[in-house]
């Protein structure tokens, strides 16, 4: 998994420590802790994982293990409006693919990727459970469904 | 303990309740094969992930194969290994792993070895029908271990030994799926880790995927080169296990083939790592009497229990888990160490040669030696105590590709001044022989007594965990081993929490000490090879005629020689070293 | 906050919520019971039909009668008003005009508790539109 | 205080909540605000009501009028003409496909006619985040029942008279794995909520969880009692966040109701309820994987025996069911096994909830009794195929499961006829496909999940399931040859017998099954080179009819190689060199003309 690398600031640090403390740095605990690191933060880059290791006291392979292990985690950090497509079954029959490629080809990004200037990243999910809204897409908090391939570029154009 | 009645391949057994079938097959003299099973019998590990799904075997009644690993046996199961259904499913779940690996098995450094390579051969694998993407991994080369991990097919068995055994915790099983492999934290390179360099994980892989840094060609070149004067030094349990390359069975001894064979490489002298042990007893049991003396006075700042430092992997592993108890470890350097250091002097002045000109190569069961000489306390001028380390594997190797037919060397002896050991010495190469090397000397130094006796049986075994208390004329001595780090690491987390009330600690990094390295051959999953190997080390001690290092006339000669006395200035600089604190995160990009 | 110390704690407690719930369950299985429909157009409501509604909705239950009580748009009878179209299950619905309480309190006991027919029947002369 | 005359349930399903059913509810409050009918009429979220091809849904009762496609802007026309005057807003009402008349009432529409709801029993009937509601509808009697007047084996022996068996998928008593965690020994035991839904296309749990909380944490309680456990952990996906927050919801609220805790009804029973996090690993719906995942592990799962009655969470004995299953327990002990038992067929009781998706006109939620047929659902509940077009195949149980096709379509929904015709009860997805879906492509799509969610951990399902889908690969792309198909037969064999878990155990089901019942359409790609669905773009070709086309350079115009030419007002050709298969040209011709073979 390729990462970024950054330095915590000593503010950072002591609330991933505070975090860490709240599951009374148990290691079985873990994947809440990651949880909640990552929602404090948007992602998990190495320094966060060495981090949450040693306070935990387990070896910082298997918090990697884990992050990497589990399609929610990421050592990435998101767009400022992360791209989601639902790719659950429904909406794959209702074309959800035509939708990603489009999306792409808009923004010049791969699946996984986040674009340049930081505004979009994009992702494909399983079943958000809007079935009857299939093909999905989520950008931000905001939701899209019945996307045609045809509409993408408005749907971006609101966010530029 | 109940007993159950079942059917393999239509003989039926009777079989202890919680016998796997397996095992069971196994009683009634089937073999079903395996490769990631792996089962460490007298070391107490058992790695079964069920993972590999090569043992599979068909249980009447299932809706789907058994693996014969994990599967217990119950009343009245009929079983077939080698059903057309089981051969079948056998095959393609081979030819499977098959796709997703390299086939370059012609230049694989495990070729020959390799329990892959000879399981596709058992299994009669003649095509691969199945092909496609294979996963592949940027390959890392530490000082002492690659990790080739496009050879890797998840057999777990490394990731059990560095985290369930030596609870080291470098290696991880990461990503998923078809990306998964097993690697340290965010796949750096292993010297960016906390790795030990134990070994282990390349003494169980079963396929190339962890092999040891090879120093073969660097030693056929340093050979020729009409510049160099070089030695070699050999570990105690080189001997003890040489032998199984060439075909001998385990635990048959080679010192004599062994001195012969190196002889005949062209080394210039050679000299025995025995010796060095008699001199690390010397200064390690002198240490050991200082600070109990000292304690028993009621000096406070003196802490016990004293542990043995002879171990490398052991010393790198207590610098990154604990920093915080790095005072208490014996500052007397290896025997590997000393050996180099007082080579590079004594020898050398002896020669009158100067010691860039003098290369001094070890010969050990061990990988982590290969790092021990690079650590830079080591190095004068840039110029290493020792220069290199080659692994009992890379010996045997080397011996085949210079046409030397070993079993009909004939024995020689070692060279002289740093050949002559002692009992004492041979046994550093099993767990416990150290400290037993240690209290025979320390017991005549403290006592001014001749031993009563001179075999310490209570402190030899192989037991993970091992405590006896010997009795020093009055004086109660608490001694406790450990092999492996994870036993280590109970010992040490007692002494941490004060609840320790041993006087001195024994610890090997390695299962059964240094016969059971990382650079020793591979013993394939038969723990009984490591048995032998310690049963073997102890026959050498007996045969010795001196049997306790004082009594070695030629460590004698070397304090009066040149060290004086043990401890003394010169032998401080020269024998004994410091440690880090290697706890601090080494977390480095790595660009692919 | 309630504390359910027993479980007849719980049978109360869930005996008196139950009534809250009751419009939700009654829609469920409105065929099979009385329907009291109320014309609540401006008329009606000049006239007082919500009086007459929530009497219906206050009463009903009291006197142990199961029924749905809903709102309708203007019947037609504009000059009737208050009107309620009360419908038996099984049977046609039937139209009553004027009504006040009082009338109310005549139609419960008489018509939906007996069946008798009483005053005020607004005889159906066309289909009310739906 | 307020006296309710009426109340409008909104749907507060995720679903629903996508398409601002939240703001609806607002609108309705504000409207009824400005009308002073504020305390007349109460406006509550529900959970889902299952119609989900038509949400948002408003229902008003006690007159039982059913809205779909309600927008925000239509709760001003509901109060003003519904609420005020009486009548149903006319444009909101379904209308009856068949029929072309509008349906007011939800129960006489086809999608609920056939339906019979037991776990779904409150969903879309009660505010899930209001304990009161549920209670109401006799949440925790069950439990006060059991607890009060039941011993633990009792309460077992009922599960099991009632032949309630786990709707996760596989089908396990659900009343033996009670009594075998009973039975093992064990002071410390864990009752385990598997929440993981992770199927593509399944939403069941997560419409039981976000509908009626309670129904699973009183199951859960009773399960407790059952095997002597005091302490219930769901594991539920982090994507699910309206599920959560209803969950901790509901669980704050029966603690301090003193229906979670300790001495719950003064019994001397203590029972506690708390949540983990999936974290995205679809194997993690595999109990022991599930259990690690709880662990803070990697979600590996491990060989069975031990199972993890006598060996689970933290080492100690567990029962792990799903939350269906929970869902189903309160009505049972209420109900009595008898009632239960009596709904379904000799071997499935009760009734099995789908989601039911695809190319189908009502794609939504739906609870019907075992036993129903395939054609009931597909086609009254389902209400036939999307725009007129041809039933192909339906696939039950996600990437589990296999393709049923229409000679199945009288089969009886129950977990040993699916199993029989080659398919999985699974947890519930199902999803309907047309004639313009390649079975190929549909095969490969599953593939492409299982290889995308295997942990790796063992090699059939790590290198065996990526094979499968190479293979997949090749065959859409027309380069496959006949010794691949039984190359893939024999693969997919092969990883189902010996896969360490039931991902891999049953990842090959959409291959094998689609090679049993669709082997004409695998040999068109080898043979032909021809996929009859036109769905894999390496092996259709776009061309224009000179028949249809009239010449209007739109599609030329349209096309982003350049791959078109011609004369105004003159058939145009297309280059098949440069042609890249967009579909651009044909999306852009008026005239049908272009066609694709």
């Amino acid at each position: 998994m390729s990462t970024v690398k950054i330095e915590l600031k000593p503010h950072q640090v002591e609330q991933i420590k505070q975090i860490c403390k709240e599951f009374n740095n148990d290691p079985g605990e873990l994947i809440n802790v990651l949880h909640k690191v990552q929602n404090t933060f948007g992602y998990l880059p190495a320094e966060i994982q060495e981090l949450v290791a040693s306070e935990l006291n387990i070896p910082v392979a298997k918090v990697y293990g884990v992050v990497t292990f589990y399609s929610f985690f990421t050592m990435l950090p998101k767009g400022q409006y992360p791209i989601s497509v639902c790719m659950g079954t429904a909406c794959y029959v209702r074309g959800a693919e035509k939708v990603v490629e489009e999306i792409k080809k808009a923004l010049n990004i791969k699946i996984g990727e986040t674009t340049p200037d930081g505004k979009f990243s994009l992702s494909c999910l399983r079943c958000v459970g809007a079935c009857g809204l299939a093909p999905v897409v989520m950008i931000g908090e905001k939701t899209f469904g019945r996307v045609a391939p045809e509409s993408v570029k408005e749907i971006l154009q609101e966010f530029l | 303990m109940s007993t159950i009645n079942i059917t393999i391949d239509n003989k039926t057994l009777q079989v202890d309740k919680g016998t796997t079938i397996l095992k069971a097959a196994q009683k009634a003299g089937i073999h079903i094969p395996t490769l990631c099973y792996m089962h460490l019998e007298d070391l107490n590990i058992e790695h079964k992930p069920a993972g590999c799904r090569i043992c599979v075997v068909e249980v009447a009644g299932r809706r789907n194969l058994a693996p014969a690993c994990a599967t217990e046996c119950t009343e009245g199961m009929v079983v077939n290994t080698h059903s057309l259904r089981v051969l079948n499913a056998r095959k393609t779940v081979m030819e499977l792993i098959l796709s997703d690996h390299p086939t370059d098995c012609l230049i694989c450094p495990k070729s020959g070895n390799c329990d892959l390579q000879s399981m596709a051969h058992q299994l009669g694998i003649r095509k691969i029908h199945y092909q496609g993407e294979q996963s592949t991994y940027r390959e890392d080369t530490s000082p002492s271990i690659i990790r080739d991990m496009d050879k890797c097919i998840m057999c777990r068995r490394c990731e059990t030994m560095c985290n369930e055994f030596q609870t080291v915790g470098v290696l991880s099983a990461v990503n998923r799926g078809f990306m998964a492999v097993v690697a340290p934290a965010f796949e750096q390179n292993l010297d960016h880790s906390p790795c030990t360099y134990c070994g282990q994980c390349v003494a169980v892989c079963p396929t190339g995927a962890l092999t040891e840094v090879d120093h073969t060609n660097q030693l056929i070149r340093t050979l020729a080169d009409p510049a160099k004067t070089v030695i070699v030094q050999t570990a105690p349990a080189v001997r003890a296990a040489l032998g199984e390359e060439f075909g001998l069975p385990a635990g048959t001894l080679v010192t004599g083939k062994l001195v012969a064979a190196l002889r005949r490489l062209g080394f210039h002298y050679v000299f025995d790592t025995d010796w060095a042990a008699d001199l690390t007893i010397m200064e390690e049991g002198t240490e050991l009497l200082d600070r109990l003396t000292r304690y028993l006075n009621g000096d406070k700042s003196v802490t016990l229990p004293i542990l043995t430092s002879c171990c490398p992997a052991w010393v790198k592993f207590f610098e990154h888990q604990f920093p915080d108890l790095i005072d208490i470890p014996s500052s007397a350097r290896s025997p590997q160490q000393m050996f180099g250091s007082v080579a590079k002097t004594y020898f050398a002045q002896m020669l009158g040669i100067d010691r860039k000109n003098l290369v001094v190569v070890s010969i050990m069961p061990c990988l982590a030696k290969k790092y021990e000489c690079t650590r830079p306390e080591f190095a004068v001028d840039g110029n290493p105590d020792v220069d290199f380390s080659i692994s009992t594997r890379e010996l045997a190797n080397l011996i085949k590709q210079s046409n030397i037919d070993f079993l009909s060397l004939p024995d020689e002896d070692f060279d002289n001044p740093m050949g002559e050991s002692t009992g004492a010495g041979v046994i550093f190469g099993t767990t416990g022989g150290v400290i037993e090397a240690a209290v025979r000397t320390a017991y005549e130094l403290y006592t001014k007594k001749p031993l009563p006796r001179i075999d310490f049986h209570e402190l030899r075994g192989l037991d993970g965990i091992r405590q006896a208390t010997i009795d020093f004329d009055g004086l109660k001595l608490n001694i406790g081993i450990a092999h492996g780090l994870g036993n280590a690491r109970k010992l040490l987390e007692d002494i941490r929490a004060g609840k320790s009330n041993f006087h001195a600690i024994e610890i090997m990094a390695c299962p059964g000490g240094c016969i059971g390295g990382g650079g020793q051959p591979l013993h394939h999953g038969n723990s009984t090879i490591i048995k032998a190997r310690h049963k073997a080390i102890y026959l050498e001690d007996s045969n010795k005629p001196i049997r306790k290092s004082h009594e070695n006339p030629y460590i004698q000669k070397v304090y009066q020689e040149f060290l004086g006395k043990p401890m003394s200035e010169k032998a401080h600089h020269l024998l004994h070293t410091i440690y880090f604190d290697r706890s601090k995160k080494s977390f480095v990009v790595t660009q692919e | 906050m309630t504390k359910v110390k027993t479980l007849d704690d719980l049978v109360r407690l869930r005996d008196e919520l139950r009534q809250k719930l009751e419009i939700r369950e009654k829609g469920d299985r409105s065929e099979q019971l009385i329907q009291v429909k109320v014309a609540m157009a401006t008329c009606g409501i000049a006239s007082g039909a919500k009086q007459v509604m929530d009497y219906f909705i206050e009463e009903l239950p009291k006197r142990n009668i199961s029924a749905v009580v809903t709102q309708t748009g203007c019947m037609g009878y504009c000059y009737a008003e208050p009107t309620v179209e009360i419908t038996l299950p099984g049977k046609e619905p039937v139209v009553f005009g004027h009504v006040n309480k009082d009338k109310a309190d005549e139609i419960i006991e008489k018509y939906l508790k007996a069946g008798e027919l009483v005053d005020g029947i607004i005889p159906q002369t066309f289909k009310k539109p739906s | 205080m307020a006296n309710y005359k009426m109340h409008i349930l909104v749907c507060g399903g995720t679903g629903c909540k996508t398409s601002e059913s939240d703001m609806i509810a607002h609108n309705l409050r504000s409207s009824l605000q400005q009308h002073g009918l504020a305390d007349d009429v109460q406006v509550v979220m529900s959970g889902c009501f299952g119609f989900c091809e038509k949400g948002p849904i408003v229902k008003v009762l006690p007159d039982n009028t059913f809205y779909v496609s309600v927008k925000p802007s239509d709760a001003a026309t509901i109060i003003e003409e519904h609420i005020i005057k009486g009548r149903p807003v006319q444009h909101l009402l379904y209308n009856d496909p068949a029929t072309g008349e509008k349906i007011s009432e939800s129960r006489k529409m086809d999608f609920y006619q056939q339906q019979y709801r037991i776990a779904l029993r409150n969903c879309g009937f009660i505010d899930p985040e209001n304990i009161d509601e549920a209670i109401a509808r006799d949440a925790y009697q069950a439990l006060g029942k059991v607890l009060t007047q039941m011993k633990p084996q009792e309460v077992i022996d009922i599960i099991k008279r009632s032949g309630l068996r786990g709707r996760g998928g596989a089908g396990f008593p659900t009343g033996l794995k009670w009594e075998i965690a009973s039975k093992v020994p064990g002071e410390e035991k864990y009752v385990v909520c598997n929440a993981d839904e992770g199927d593509p296309g399944a939403f069941m749990d997560r419409s039981i969880l976000e509908g009626d909380p309670h129904s699973v944490l009183e199951a859960m309680a009773i399960c407790g009692y059952c095997i002597g456990a005091s302490q219930g952990l769901i594991y539920i996906r982090a994507e699910y966040p309206l599920a959560i927050e209803r969950l901790k919801i509901a669980i704050r609220q029966a603690r301090e109701y003193g229906l979670l805790g300790n001495n719950i009804m003064g019994t001397g029973f203590n029972f506690d309820i708390t949540l983990r996090y999936g974290a995205g690993a679809f194997v993690c719906g595999e109990e022991t994987a599930l259990i690690h995942s709880m662990e803070g592990h990697r979600g590996e799962p491990t060989f069975k025996p031990p199972f993890p009655a006598e060996k689970g969470y933290k080492g100690k004995p567990t029962n792990v069911n799903n939350v269906e299953t929970f869902a189903n327990v309160p009505a049972i002990i209420l109900n009595g096994a008898e009632w239960f038992a009596a709904i379904g067929t000799e071997k499935s009781k009760g009734t099995k909830v789908f989601a039911l998706a695809g190319k189908i006109n009502n794609v939504g939620l739906i609870e019907v009794p075992m036993g129903t047929k395939l054609r009931t659902v597909i086609n009254d509940i389902g209400g036939g195929i999307k725009n007129n077009k041809k039933f192909k195949a339906v696939q039950i149980g996600g990437p589990s499961g296999g393709f049923l096709t229409e000679k199945h379509l009288d089969t009886p929904i129950d977990y040993d006829s699916l199993t029989e015709a080659g398919s999985m009860m699974g947890s519930g997805g199902m999803i309907v496909m047309d004639e313009s879906d390649c079975m190929v492509a549909m095969a490969k799509f599953y593939l492409d999940f299982t290889v995308e969610e295997s942990c790796g951990k063992c090699a059939p399902c790590r290198i065996g399931n990526k094979r499968l889908d190479e293979l997949l690969e090749k065959i859409t792309e027309g380069k496959a040859t006949e010794e691949d198909l039984s190359l893939l037969r024999n693969l997919g064999q092969v990883i189902k017998d010996t896969s360490l878990c039931m991902l891999g155990g049953s990842s090959p089901n959409p291959v094998l099954s689609t090679l049993e019942h669709f082997y004409d359409e695998y040999l068109a790609h080898v043979r032909d080179h021809r996929c009859p669905a036109g769905q894999c773009k390496a092996l259709v070709h776009y061309i224009i009819d000179p028949e249809q086309c009239v010449g209007c350079t739109a599609c030329a115009r349209a096309c982003p190689v350049n791959a078109i030419s011609g004369e105004r007002k003159k058939p145009h050709v297309i280059d098949q060199l440069i042609c890249i298969k967009c579909g651009t040209c044909v999306e852009k011709c008026k005239f049908n003309a272009v066609l694709v073979q």
